[in-house]
């Protein structure tokens, strides 16, 4: 019963970071702060969700769970490793084109409309290269 | 004694329910239709030939779609033979999904993605002896 | 305390996320947020995969996909981020003659690369 | 009538709609690259589909596969090519445009015709009850193989594996031909522009760390393919993969030093002819091509374990082929021919 209640919590908890990364994917204004919430937020809410699998599949123990469960704290472990290096790997691509980054006065338009912003940024604001 | 109304809401739950039953008894074939659709047009009406070779490899995920989804039982798990807790196999076909598209998709792909390197080599090989790859392009430096 | 439904309602969230992840895939102002939106979507997926383990009551199946995924949409995202890379260095001055005869300038640096290729610790000694 | 919600509709129409969303992105982008991309999203939603569909060979194989060959070998062409296409149409555009009438009106036949076909899903469909019960039934007391698809797969499909694995060196032959020995004057190709130096530290550091899991897992996959999914086009394409991981990492000559090309060509001929040395010996042994049981009295054991036996050894066959031509497409096709520099 605690067992289930872990798993509940450390799922919604897992559910809750995958929504902070979607809206930050979504309405992050630049590219920089985009690779940000995704690096992060995802690594951690896939952590914390598969750590919830785990205790669910440990609830019935027994060799085969725990085989099981050893196999996904591998996964866990090769995703904490991979996937801030995929994200370092396309910053540093970002980086390399020089990818204009998002400032208030660079692109002013009003005082707070991020969608006004990402309009102008949308058009002509990125190199030719960077859109194909 | 039933009241207009009654019957004609039981009615409409009647088509409702069979509508329904008809969508979810029908709606993979439908999407591998549509995919296959979109593939064709792709491969025939787009100049360019990268994106003819994306609608090929789309059109071709789009049958094998259609092939896996005809294996499809319900409530059957995966094609892998389960244990009784005392070391006894369970053989009940209808526990299992139907393994013989697995085996002829499964293969498929594999042929897909030679087929794919293929097609990217004869794409390199026009792009050295054409200089494009738009189609229009191509047949105008070969009519020269 | 059954879980299941608890499972398929976060299985059907998750595809929710991933559908409003797939605006930037399909709208992204630049390639390099299609290859963020592409990363973002193949790790939702190797936690798809074991939810759908899970439902099915056979995770250990299940299991090694998930690691080839996470192996696997490593390699793909390092590759697109490689291409960019190497795209925003600056144009050789001559192309066509540069790959016939060894001679033109940016060549140079091609001709060495490989017993530099073969110690990979030399490079990046500044 | 009554419906049966165990199979989760609610997923694989959502699944379904963002393959199409996909689909129809890929082909009007209009930079290539972008389609690229947009195809590898692709790949892993069908992957999906499939993990859902309890396909998980198939998941497998398009996971490794679909999802990271085919978008690598797209990313390595696209070097060499322009990447964008003509927004200006030409005229015969106006006629082609026709196709989407034709196109439409075969859709429209093509759904109307599903009215026809088995009900998604239903055990009861022709297709479930008429062969494939037998093999469920039979292939473990046959074979010792619980993964049924394996044992389909190897050994009462066996020819049909065997062919497949010879198309598949025959595309690595094709690609090779058509790429290598180009003369060199009418060469038209954007020249490859040089690799950026430095700053790749935290990526080797990475792939030093994931190359050695990755090969061990690939071995695990190809050897533990009768009991769970995998077995060897799985963990050959994986194998094939942690090699272009190191050639990503590091560059294309590194990659080549640790695996030769001639050392490739050989293993790619090598895996065909293992597979098909199996099936002559047992030819040989007055048995069918193919026919596993033969190797009984060679090995002595039973029947039934030289055939668990002989579906190994052919997938190791498999295996070492897709291996060797995951890596001779990446080679040829990522340096357009040359083996120069990669991607």
């Amino acid at each position: 019963m605690i067992l289930d209640i872990l798993v509940i919590i450390a799922m919604l908890s897992g559910l809750l970071f995958f929504v902070a990364t979607t809206v930050g994917i979504i309405r992050f204004p630049d590219f920089y702060s985009r690779v940000h919430a995704a690096g992060k937020g995802d690594t951690l809410s896939t952590t914390v969700f598969l750590g919830g699998t785990i205790i669910y599949l440990l609830r019935d123990f027994s060799g085969d769970t725990l085989l099981t469960a050893g196999k996904l704290l591998l996964i866990v472990f090769y995703i904490f490793i991979a996937s801030p290096t995929a994200t370092h790997a396309i910053i540093d691509a970002g980086y390399e084109f020089r990818v204009p980054y998002w400032t208030r006065s660079s692109t002013h338009k009003g005082t707070e409309g991020d969608e006004a912003n990402e309009e102008t940024m949308d058009n002509g604001f990125y190199p030719e290269d960077l859109k194909g | 004694m039933i009241s207009p109304r009654a019957v004609i809401w039981k009615t409409g739950c009647d088509i409702m329910d069979d509508l329904f039953y008809f969508i979810i008894s029908k709606y993979n074939y439908w999407g591998a239709i549509i995919l296959l659709f979109i593939g064709l047009y792709g491969m025939i009406v787009r100049n360019n030939l990268m994106k003819k070779i994306i609608g090929m490899v789309i059109f071709q995920t789009a049958i094998l779609l259609f092939f896996v989804s005809i294996g499809v039982k319900r409530g059957a798990t995966v094609p892998i033979i389960k244990f009784s807790p005392d070391k006894q196999p369970l053989l009940d076909p209808a526990a299992y999904a139907n393994p013989l598209p697995h085996v002829l998709i499964l293969t498929a792909i594999v042929v897909g993605v030679a087929v794919l390197g293929v097609a990217l080599a004869l794409l390199q090989k026009i792009q050295r002896v054409h200089g494009t790859i738009e189609e229009d392009e191509i047949l105008e430096d070969m009519r020269k | 305390m059954n879980l299941e439904p608890f499972f398929i309602a976060m299985a059907v969230a998750i595809l929710f996320l991933m559908l409003c992840n797939l605006y930037r895939v399909v709208a992204g102002p630049t390639v390099i947020d299609r290859m963020l939106g592409m990363n973002v979507i193949g790790t939702k997926t190797t936690v798809l995969i074991v939810l759908i383990g899970v439902i099915d009551g056979r995770v250990d199946l299940f299991i090694d996909i998930t690691l080839a995924y996470a192996l696997l949409n490593f390699i793909t995202t390092l590759a697109a981020a490689r291409f960019y890379q190497r795209l925003a260095q600056p144009v050789p001055h001559e192309p066509r003659e540069s790959l016939v005869a060894p001679s033109a300038g940016p060549e140079v640096e091609e001709t060495d690369a490989p017993e530099a290729a073969a110690d990979p610790g030399r490079k990046e000694t500044p | 009538m009554t419906w049966d919600a165990s199979l989760l509709w609610q997923f694989d129409i959502l699944v379904l709609i963002m393959m199409v969303i996909c689909a129809v992105t890929a082909l009007a982008l209009e930079g290539l690259l972008s389609s690229a991309i947009v195809t590898g999203v692709y790949s892993f939603l069908i992957c999906l589909m499939w993990t859902h569909m309890m396909a998980v060979d198939v998941a497998f194989t398009e996971a490794a596969v679909g999802a990271a060959i085919s978008t690598v070998i797209f990313l390595g062409t696209a070097q060499y090519i322009s990447r964008w296409i003509k927004k200006d149409r030409s005229k015969e555009q106006g006629i082609k445009q026709l196709t989407i009438v034709i196109a439409v009106i075969c859709a429209v036949m093509m759904l109307n015709a599903t009215r026809d076909l088995p009900d998604w899903a239903n055990p009861a469909s022709p297709a479930s009850t008429h062969l494939s019960p037998g093999y469920i039934e039979q292939a473990y007391h046959e074979t010792a193989t619980p993964n049924v698809v394996t044992a389909v797969l190897a050994d009462y499909r066996g020819y049909d594996t065997m062919f497949e694995a010879v198309v598949v060196f025959a595309a690595a032959l094709v690609v090779m031909v058509l790429l290598r020995r180009t003369s060199h004057k009418h060469r038209k190709v954007l020249h490859l522009r040089p690799k950026r130096e430095g700053r790749d530290t935290v990526l080797r550091g990475a792939a030093q760390s994931i190359i050695p899991v990755m090969q061990i897992f690939a071995l695990y996959v190809l050897f533990h393919g009768h009991y769970s999914p995998g077995g060897g086009f799985q963990g050959g394409v994986i194998f094939g993969a942690s090699f272009i991981l190191l050639a990503l990492c590091y560059n294309l000559k590194f990659s080549m030093n640790r695996f030769r090309e001639h050392l490739v060509l050989w293993c790619c001929a090598g895996g065909v002819l293992l597979y098909a040395g199996i099936g002559a010996a047992c030819l040989g042994l007055g048995w069918n091509f193919l026919g596993y049981a033969a190797l009984a009295d060679l090995l002595g054991i039973s029947g039934k374990m030289a055939r668990s036996h002989g579906i190994l050894a052919v997938e190791v066959g498999v295996g070492i082929t897709v291996m060797a031509v995951m890596v001779s497409l990446y080679y040829d096709l990522a340096s357009g021919g040359d083996l120069e520099d990669g991607l």
